[in-house]
């Protein structure tokens, strides 16, 4: 049995799923949406890597690697505005976060 | 690699960009909070300044393997971006002086999310499209929880935050769609591989489906513009005049570079989706705006709908229609920078105030105010002679000429349910008993709003230029 | 010459009415309470008379005596002006007219125009301001300024007491001008705005006491109801565009018999052209001449001043139906169809209204009843094709029943504004002019003359004439109308009589003050009675062969028209004796039920009264005609009205339009903001059903391979 | 006239008044007083003005006149103006009743007298752009900004109920109105151009013309207003100031007709001829349902509104009859009632100065202080009843006299206007004028001051002018209607020709 | 066949550890359960010939990304005790939605695999694994071809720092630093004041 480029697409698609599934099923805290938002990011970067050698195409390995890098930019951000929000309110639950709405 | 020589005179302006944006960290960093206002006049001269060099250079090509493209269409709307950023700094100059938050990096995050747009501009890679598109984003979630005390900046930047990254998410993951089924990341080898594979397939739309999420989001096209009101309410109010104008040029740029560059072959597909995007935010955009009292919620559901209006232009496909888009950004941030001027100005006993019945009989009070915000309203609601009404004509003719007579129809109606709600607030300013005046308007706010003001209402004098201009920029991408 | 008898009315209606628009200015009371705020013209006012109108209002005009009552209202200033400005200009105009009519009448001229200018022009369509000068014309002329002449001399006296005069004159002028546009027009157009005119005038001097309730209820009707008739003849005139490609007199008669036999399209259905036509022309002669169904406006017209109703209600206006049709003969000897249904209508007409007038008590209204009577004897008489009888009766009609009305009008002068005859009588020896001239003006409309000879009364000759061309008609309803005017003959002498009994004969019936002060009436006011007096008595005898008889052809020289088989005129002459003798014993059984009534046996009326309750009731109420219209019409109209305003406007159009789209946008909004829930796993959410939709939409929709 | 834009100048003049009135900045009396003085002066020279485009224009020239034509916008629509004989006379009509509704507020706006003014020379500039305008982006522009001056007159200087009136006069005629604008984009596609005068060459396939026709239509419809559209009206009609409804009933109801006159019956002829009935029906059930509904008003001015509905049907009904009459009649039936109904609402104004009240009920006997004011409403009553001699004749005439030809049911029903309008327009002249005195309120009441005579007497000698002697109103537009009737009957015939062959080519 | 098995392998514990992630009661094992998965996705990776993202992956994710997730969690120190009604409540819409998003994503793959002839030339064809290593390769394209997005990228970087650092560093205004520039610039005149007391008067 050779694993082929659709193997890495289903997973990829298995774990972008998980990741969507995670932000909005997901009613605990934010963190986990940001975790969330990695594994959707992580499920990019297979897609990215599987096309890449089935390719045979170095360009999908680069973007992966600038997906990576934003990724951890993001996640730094994410985290900043995290903790200022967590100051101000006293909590991360999601369903907290409401007073804007209509 | 040798440095290709035509790369400064293509990159010039983001070059200066991202210099001056460390220069001025720097300054910031060095001086202290003290330089808050140094750095913010520096910030809105250098903008300007990356804005006289756009008009002025001439070159146009692509350079950086293909990635980074100079056009007529990005030099227009890259002035277009730079003025609708540097009016948001000059904005906010009263208040953070008035709410005691004079923070040095809030002009240089604008600036480098200026840079994120003039990148998402003149993006032609998919990867570009990507960096460009986080560089803003990432500089406006910050921006919008750049309140840190306040509880509702906060949640609006966590909000954007989570939205936005899901939507980037969406886009990559359309992108990496795309790339995977045509092989490359250039919009021209994309289209061109598209056309050597023989049109249309199902990975390929929907990477386009994903990719175009992800851009919606951006403009806040329904139904991703879910973030939208809670962002602009909760977001400082300079920063949500901010969001409201330059950003969605330049997204609304990648928007138009995306579906006509790379995927000019399956315009039928594109055409679709944007047509059901146009259509759903025209008709939010108005339906939603009417019961709003907050004037920043009411104006973000105003956005919504103008971008759904906007997208009737691109959904045409069509050199009219990209021509008619351009005329409508720059109308609507024109009328956007003029709104949120007013709205700024709504200071009482140095408090800000967000609900529109506080503007009751404000043109007894501040006529000049009453009377330029009454014309931008009726600007916004597409009433000629001002603006708005020239804008929609042009995305409405475009529609019609390529028979989308029913986005068409959607549109005008729409557009009547939306005079509704900006008849209100001209009906709350002239109508109704006066609430006591709003404090002096600060001189900055009353420049933009002059400006914008003459502009909408002098539109039909001076639109010539700006016209041919949107036409040129419209041909450099057919 | 014709200009100016046309216009000097006009001009006397200009110069009265801005003395009186300039004269009401200047007299208005000066503000009773705080002035409102504003600067009015200076007023030079007469003291605070404004705010006893109050209590007076009524008293003012109905009885305002002269010796014992308040000092009355001041009069406008101007007013002996405006009276001898407008008379003079009339008594010249009539005396043109009379040149006019011996000229064009007894010479042998043709028919001629006399242009005066262009009034509108629209492609086919030409209507020019002009006069048609023909011997009906002049004979209408001679009438018209006669009575009028008359009346304004009659009303220096008998309005003498009213602050109003100048615009009373005013008023009487500008009526005798639209009635000399109606009889002069050169067009159908023309005659419409004349139509009209007299419309206006009537409805300003039936509404002349304006502070009355019931004279400006009556103004409207008279309008409103005119307006019923005029509808029909607007669109006669649309029809004759239509078929005949004009308005012009000219054009048209030129032109009858080419589209003698064409059809046209009404209202869905075929129709014989010129029948349609001037069926729909004689609606508008039905509403001006008060007939069978659209009279109900003339007894309520009663309401204006006295000269009023003897000027319009009798002598003119009434009577421009008639001359209408007389005047469209050409067009009406086409439509066999249309003259049987004139004559339905004027017989019935005719009949009707003398059974009403037959228990009148206000001495106005028997009269009014009597003159829509005889209208409907004239137009017996056109419907059976004679048409010079009938306008023969319109002639010495309008002289005896002006008579009539004047002196009914001194009659109530001399009794203070007393009209019900009830509380007359014995007036003979009080009001000794009054009394004779009012008996001749009885003499001539119950028909008094030598039977089988052409000596008698004006009425006698014009009215026994009719008679016998309706016994001598071929149409259907000939031998209806025959036998119903016989019968009206005979109630019109009854109440004619019945009139004069209570009036002047027996023990008065007035309080004795008003009795002790009866008196007779003024120079100027006696005067037009005698005038009119000698009309009622010649008017028959001189003009019968010219009218109707052997002599007619030279006079009408063709303006009233007889088709070729249309014998009337000879036919008429040619019945039998017992039919020509038939109208004087009619009148005479009349007058001998009225003197069996009111001067032998006074009891006897109110016995067969009580007797006969129902149909006395019916009768005195006028067969409910106004009742019927104000259920039919009035309130239905209003209840209509109400509907369509609050259902339907307010509920259906505004409800389920603007009124109910905004709320239904409002709904929708709240609901829509209730998408906006605030909660990131929520727009998350949306996001992804959005974008699975725009994927599946792109799988199935999309025409992917 | 040379080289003179004549009607850009008569156009624009408003506007060099209102700059005029921008430099006064004071706000004393006398600030104000010359506020008004410059509006009044303003309007007063702009109808002078206009008064050359009557000299220079050429009535047997049935094609557009003074034409003036700049580049605007890149080229994708025009700046041109002119005039024809169906526009020249509306021209007039708003130049000559603006400086009246500039003395009608003399008085009785009293604060933001500044603004007022501004928004009402504004909306002259609009209004004269309108008829004007031979580029329909250009007449959309002035068409659909009118909107605004109007909205703001009627909600600021309103009555009670004005957020609500001014709300749906403006979303009535903005919903109308958008839809018109997407077909003159259709056309545009179609003609490639936005010239009035090439499109009106143009021909548009038959079953395009059905949509624009529609879509314009619903934007005319609604201006009219036509019945079952027309409830904005009377709402409108009672919460305006005087002047705003003398506007309001004067010229802004006419640019729907005009707008039929110049768009939908030349430019799409087939689409008139197969929706001509349902004009027809609209129309005589405006004429007779709005009517009845003016019977039962108890507020004088939604009674003179329901009145002008009425009226309106027989325009209407005049413009699609297609024949000579029936368009003459209905221009002039559009002029007349301009200043008739306008005089109406002046009078109205009057009363409303003294006792700020609408109410019928609240007058009675107002003859016996005021008989020069009594004069002058009846005349208008009279006109407005359409009594010959008096304007409102010739135009309900003409027009039924053109519909008759057409068609007869509606002709009939139509004509029952003349009966029903007299019953309401007498009957309201009873309630109001005459009677006795009795209420108090109205005891100490004035009659017509000289300003207000100044108002009233010119209208009242061109209603009575006009009524006897209406040759040169018809005579201007005559060239033009009759080319406009003959082009479209050519159109008809050419569609009916086509339509004859198209069969015997399909068969083979 | 030791491919499949690992590639089974690393796939299983990739989605299994992503199910966690989203599922687990106490964040702290989340982020533990991110960790798993980031690993075992860059022995995807591995497999997938790319060496250099998959320690990247590594490196930069599990060294330092997850662990700033870890820091946080720990540090806003959140409740994690309920697991409230929400998560169960939307659970079955929630997987119906997702089943159906999965469904047409792996139609996708379907698609791929039935058509995949893309065309045209590729942009940077990998070079042999033999001559050039893959991050030699990866590194002369990024820093020839892709410098711009290279220098975007640190653009983005600098913004992650600058807001990172704008959010939450605080001046607190009553804590005590040391301040060496203060310290060294001290001098006599500014720290001492001489003061004279009068004598017999006392301070």
């Amino acid at each position: 049995m050779v694993i082929g480029l659709s193997h890495y697409l289903s997973v990829a698609a298995i774990l972008f799923t998980l990741g969507i599934l995670g932000i909005f099923l997901n009613r605990k805290n934010v963190i986990v949406i940001l975790m969330s938002v990695e594994l959707i990011l992580l499920a990019v970067n297979l897609n990215l890597v599987a096309f890449s050698a089935h390719l045979n195409d170095l360009v999908g390995q680069i973007f992966a690697l600038f997906v990576l890098t934003v990724a951890a930019a993001e996640a730094a951000i994410g985290l900043a505005i995290l903790v200022v929000f967590f100051r101000n309110r006293g909590t991360i639950a999601v369903e907290d976060i409401n007073m804007m709405k209509g | 690699m040798v440095v290709e020589p035509h790369i400064f005179s293509l990159a010039l302006p983001e070059i200066m960009l991202a210099v001056g944006s460390m220069a001025l960290l720097m300054i910031g960093v060095f001086m202290g909070e003290a330089s808050t206002r140094f750095v913010t006049t520096l910030s809105v001269i250098l903008l300007a300044g990356v804005a006289v060099v756009v008009i002025a250079m001439d070159a146009e090509g692509a350079t950086f393997g293909g990635a980074f493209i100079v056009d007529g269409f990005a030099r227009f709307l890259k002035v277009l971006a730079l003025i609708g950023s540097a009016l948001a700094i000059l904005m906010a100059v009263g208040f953070v002086r008035q709410e005691r938050f004079e923070r040095f990096e809030f002009p240089v995050l604008i600036v480098i999310a200026t840079l994120g747009m003039m990148m998402m501009i003149s993006a032609n890679d998919l990867i570009a499209v990507y960096l460009g598109l986080e560089l803003t984003s990432l500089a406006s979630y910050v921006v919008a929880a750049i309140h840190r005390d306040d509880a509702r900046s906060s949640e609006a930047g966590l909000k954007y935050f989570v939205l936005g990254a899901l939507s980037s998410g969406m886009l990559l993951y359309g992108a990496s769609l795309v790339y995977g089924f045509t092989g490359h990341t250039e919009f021209g080898a994309i289209a061109a591989s598209i056309v050597a594979s023989g049109g249309s397939s199902v990975g390929l739309v929907f990477g386009l489906v994903f990719l175009l999420a992800g851009i919606a989001f951006k403009v806040s096209a329904v139904p991703f513009h879910m973030w939208t009101p809670d962002v602009y309410e909760g977001a400082p109010t300079p920063v949500t005049a901010f969001f409201a104008a330059a950003p969605k040029v330049a997204a609304m740029a990648i928007f138009i570079r995306v579906v006509i560059d790379a995927f000019a072959p399956i315009t039928s597909d594109w055409q679709q989706i944007v047509s059901f995007m146009a259509i759903a935010s025209m008709i939010l955009g108005s339906f939603a705006a009417i019961g709003q009292r907050n004037i920043k919620r009411l104006m973000a559901y105003s956005s919504i709908g103008h971008m759904g209006y906007a997208l009737v232009g691109l959904a045409a496909g069509t050199e009219t229609g990209v021509q008619g888009v351009l005329i409508y950004l720059a109308t609507y941030v024109a009328m956007t920078a003029g709104a949120f001027a007013c709205i700024l100005a709504m200071r009482r006993n140095g408090v800000m105030t967000e609900d529109i019945y506080e503007l009751a009989g404000l043109s007894s009070t501040n006529k000049t105010m009453a009377f330029f915000l009454a014309m931008i309203m009726f600007s916004l609601a597409g009433i000629p002679p001002f603006a708005g009404f020239f804008a929609k004509y042009f995305v409405f003719v475009a529609a019609i000429q390529q028979g989308l007579v029913a986005l068409a129809v959607i549109g005008v109606l729409s557009s009547v349910v939306g005079a509704y709600y900006y008849l209100r607030i001209i009906k709350v300013m002239y109508f109704d008993e006066p609430a006591p005046a709003f404090e002096k308007t600060p001189v900055e706010l009353n420049a933009v709003l002059w400006g914008a003001g003459l502009f909408t209402v002098l539109f039909v004098l001076v639109s010539g230029p700006l016209g041919s201009a949107a036409a040129a920029a419209a041909r450099t991408l057919f | 010459m014709y200009s100016l008898i046309v216009f000097l009315p006009l001009v006397g209606f200009l110069i009265a009415g801005a003395i009186a628009l300039w004269g009401a200015r200047t007299t208005i009371p000066a503000p009773v309470g705080g002035a409102h705020g504003h600067h009015g013209p200076d007023d030079h006012g007469h003291g605070d008379h404004g705010h006893d109108h109050a209590a007076h209002a009524h008293a003012a005009h109905d009885d305002h005596g002269h010796d014992d009552h308040h000092a009355a209202e001041p009069a406008a200033p101007g007013s002996r002006i405006a009276e001898l400005v407008t008379t003079g200009f009339l008594i010249v105009s009539c005396l043109l007219s009379w040149v006019a009519f011996l000229t064009v009448g007894f010479g042998d001229g043709e028919t001629f125009r006399v242009p005066v200018a262009a009034w509108m022009t629209s492609g086919a369509l030409v209507v020019d301001w002009s006069f048609r000068i023909d011997t009906l014309t002049v004979m209408m002329l001679i009438v018209v300024t006669t009575v009028s002449s008359l009346v304004h001399a009659y009303s220096i006296g008998y309005m003498s007491e009213d602050p109003g005069r100048p615009r009373f004159f005013a008023y009487l002028s500008l009526f005798t001008f639209a009635m000399l546009m109606l009889v002069t027009s050169d067009n159908l157009v023309q005659m419409f705005f004349g139509w009209e005119g007299v419309g206006l005038a009537s409805y300003l001097l039936i509404g002349f006491w304006y502070k009355k309730p019931s004279a400006s209820a009556a103004a409207i009707k008279a309008f409103v109801v005119n307006r019923v008739g005029d509808f029909g003849f607007a669109l006669g005139i649309f029809g004759v565009f239509a078929v005949f490609g004009s308005v012009g007199f000219d054009a048209i008669f030129a032109n009858t018999e080419a589209v003698a036999e064409q059809s046209m399209i009404f209202l869905g259905a075929e129709w014989h052209a010129l029948e349609i036509i001037t069926f729909l022309l004689f609606i508008g002669a039905m509403g001006k001449s008060a007939q069978f169904l659209l009279h109900t406006w003339l007894p309520d017209a009663m309401e204006g001043p006295t000269p009023v109703s003897a000027l319009i209600h009798a002598a003119t206006m009434v009577t421009a139906g008639v001359f209408m049709v007389a005047r469209l003969s050409p067009l009406f000897e086409h439509a066999h169809g249309t003259l049987t249904f004139v004559t339905f209508i004027g017989a019935t007409t005719a009949f009707f209204a003398a059974t009403v007038g037959l228990v009148q008590n206000d001495i106005k209204r028997v009269i009014a009843y009597s003159t829509c009577s005889q209208l409907g004897y004239m137009f017996v008489a056109l419907g059976v094709g004679a048409y010079g009888a009938g306008v023969f009766h319109l002639f010495t009609h309008a002289f005896f029943k002006a008579l009539l009305f004047l002196g009914a009008g001194s009659v109530i002068h001399a009794m203070h504004h007393e009209q019900d005859m009830r509380k007359m009588g014995g007036l003979r020896s009080k009001i000794p002019v009054t009394y004779w001239t009012m008996l001749i003006g009885t003499l001539a409309i119950t028909g008094v003359g030598i039977p089988l000879t052409h000596i008698g009364f004006a009425g006698f000759l014009s009215k026994d004439a009719i008679i016998e061309s309706a016994y001598a008609g071929h149409n259907s309803f000939a031998g209806y109308a025959f036998m119903l005017t016989l019968i009206a003959a005979a109630m019109t002498s009854f109440y004619s009589w019945r009139l004069i009994f209570l009036t002047f004969f027996g023990q008065t019936r007035a309080d004795h003050h008003t009795f002790e002060h009866a008196h007779e009436s003024p120079r100027v006011m006696l005067i037009p009675l005698i005038v009119l007096s000698v009309g009622a008595v010649l008017a028959g005898m001189v003009f019968y062969e010219a009218f109707v008889g052997e002599a007619q052809g030279e006079f009408w020289k063709g303006a009233l028209l007889y088709g070729p088989e249309n014998h009337i005129l000879h036919d008429m002459h040619e019945v039998p004796a017992w039919v020509k003798a038939s109208p004087f014993f009619a009148m005479l059984f009349g007058l001998g039920i009225a003197y069996w009534f009111y001067i032998a046996d006074p009891e006897q009326p109110k016995r067969l009264a009580a007797r006969h309750d129902a149909l006395y009731q019916f009768l005195l109420n006028k067969w409910y005609f106004d009742e019927l219209y104000d259920l039919l019409f009035v309130r239905s109209a209003k209840a209509l009205g109400r509907f369509f305003w609050k259902a339907g406007d307010g509920m259906v159009i505004d409800g389920l339009g603007p009124n109910g789209v905004a709320a239904r946008v409002q709904d929708v909004s709240a609901r829509v903001v209730r998408l906006q829930t605030g909660y990131v796993y929520h727009y998350a959410f949306a996001m992804l059903i959005g974008v699975a939709a725009l994927i599946t939409w792109a799988m199935f929709a999309g025409g992917i391979n | 006239m040379g080289g003179l834009p004549l009607l850009s100048l008569v156009t624009f003049l408003p506007l060099a008044g209102v700059l005029f009135i921008l430099l006064v900045r004071a706000q004393d009396e006398v600030a104000v007083m010359n506020i008004r003085r410059v509006a009044l002066i303003t309007t007063g020279v702009t109808f002078g003005l206009s008064l050359f485009i009557l000299g220079a224009f050429d009535t047997s020239n049935p094609g557009f006149q003074l034409v003036e034509e700049i580049d605007w916008m890149g080229g994708f629509f025009s700046y041109r103006m002119g005039v024809d004989g169906i526009s020249v006379m509306f021209v007039l009509l708003t130049t000559f009743l603006m400086p009246f509704c500039i003395l009608a507020s003399w008085h009785s706006v009293e604060h933001r007298v500044k603004e007022y003014m501004i928004a009402f020379l504004v909306l002259e500039t609009l209004m004269i752009g309108v008829f004007c305008a031979l580029d329909i982006v250009l007449f959309y522009v002035f068409f659909e900004g009118g909107l605004i001056p109007m909205f703001l007159i009627i909600g600021v200087w309103g009555g009670k109920r004005r957020v609500y009136a001014s709300y749906k006069f403006f979303l009535y005629t903005l919903l109308g109105s958008v839809l018109m604008l997407l077909a003159m984009m259709a056309m545009y596609w179609h003609a490639g151009t936005t010239d009035i005068v090439r499109l009106l060459e143009a021909d548009f396939p038959a079953g395009m013309q059905t949509w624009l026709w529609l879509a314009f239509f619903a934007s005319f419809a609604v201006k009219m207003p036509m019945w079952p559209v027309h409830t904005w009206l009377p709402d409108a009609h009672v919460e305006a100031p005087t002047a705003g409804s003398v506007i309001l009933a004067g010229i802004l109801l006419k640019m729907g007709g005009y707008g039929f006159l110049r768009f939908s019956v030349p430019m799409f002829p087939l689409a008139s001829a197969d929706f001509a009935p349902l004009v027809f029906t609209l129309s005589a059930v405006a004429i007779v349902y709005t009517s009845l509904v003016a019977l039962m008003q108890e507020d004088i001015k939604k009674l003179i509104a329901y009145s002008s509905v009425a009226h309106m049907g027989y325009v209407t009904m005049g413009i699609f009859t297609m024949n000579v009459q029936g368009i003459q009649g209905a221009i002039f039936q559009m002029i007349s009632h301009g200043f008739v109904s306008g005089a109406l609402f002046l009078c109205v104004g009057v009363v409303y100065d003294r006792m700020h009240t609408r109410d019928i009920d609240a007058y009675g006997g107002l003859v016996n202080r005021m008989p020069v004011y009594a004069f002058a409403f009846l005349v208008f009553t009279m006109a407005n009843v359409g009594l010959p001699g008096t304007s409102g004749f010739v135009g309900e005439f003409l027009t039924l006299l053109g519909a008759f030809q057409v068609n007869t049911w509606v002709a009939f029903v139509a004509t029952t206007g003349v009966i029903l309008s007299a019953a309401y327009a007498l009957w309201l002249f009873r309630r109001v004028v005459w009677g006795q005195l009795t209420k108090v309120s109205l005891q100490g009441i004035m009659d017509v001051d000289r300003r207000e005579i100044a108002i009233l007497a010119p209208l009242v000698v061109l209603t009575i002018y006009f009524g006897v002697y209406p040759v040169p109103i018809l005579d201007a537009c005559a060239a033009s209607v009759e080319a406009l009737v003959r082009n479209y009957q050519a159109a008809i015939e050419a569609a009916s020709q086509t339509a004859a062959l198209v069969p015997s080519a399909l068969v083979h | 066949m030791i491919e499949a098995f690992f590639f089974y392998l690393f796939a299983a514990i990739t989605i299994a550890s992503a199910v966690m992630v989203i599922s687990a009661r106490n964040p702290v094992h989340s982020v533990l359960f991110l960790i798993l998965a980031f690993v075992n996705a860059a022995g995807l990776f591995m497999l997938a010939g790319a060496e250099f993202l998959a320690l990247i992956l590594i490196v930069v994710y599990v060294g330092a990304v997850a662990v700033l997730f870890l820091f946080v969690v720990m540090m806003l120190d959140v409740d994690f005790a309920e697991l409230r009604q929400g998560f169960l409540q939307y659970l079955p819409v929630g997987m119906l939605i997702g089943v159906i998003f999965l469904a047409e994503l792996l139609f996708v793959v379907g698609a791929w695999v039935i058509a995949p002839n893309v065309g045209g030339a590729t942009a940077a064809p990998i070079p042999d694994m033999n001559e050039v290593s893959n991050i030699e390769a990866i590194g002369r394209l990024l820093y020839t071809r892709y410098v711009y997005f290279f220098q975007a990228a640190a653009m983005v970087l600098l913004v992650a720092m600058v807001g990172a650092i704008v959010l939450t560093l605080r001046h607190k205004a009553n804590v005590k630093r040391q301040d060496i520039n203060v310290q060294v610039a001290r001098t006599r005149a500014t720290s001492m004041e001489i003061k004279k007391v009068e004598s017999g008067r006392g301070l």
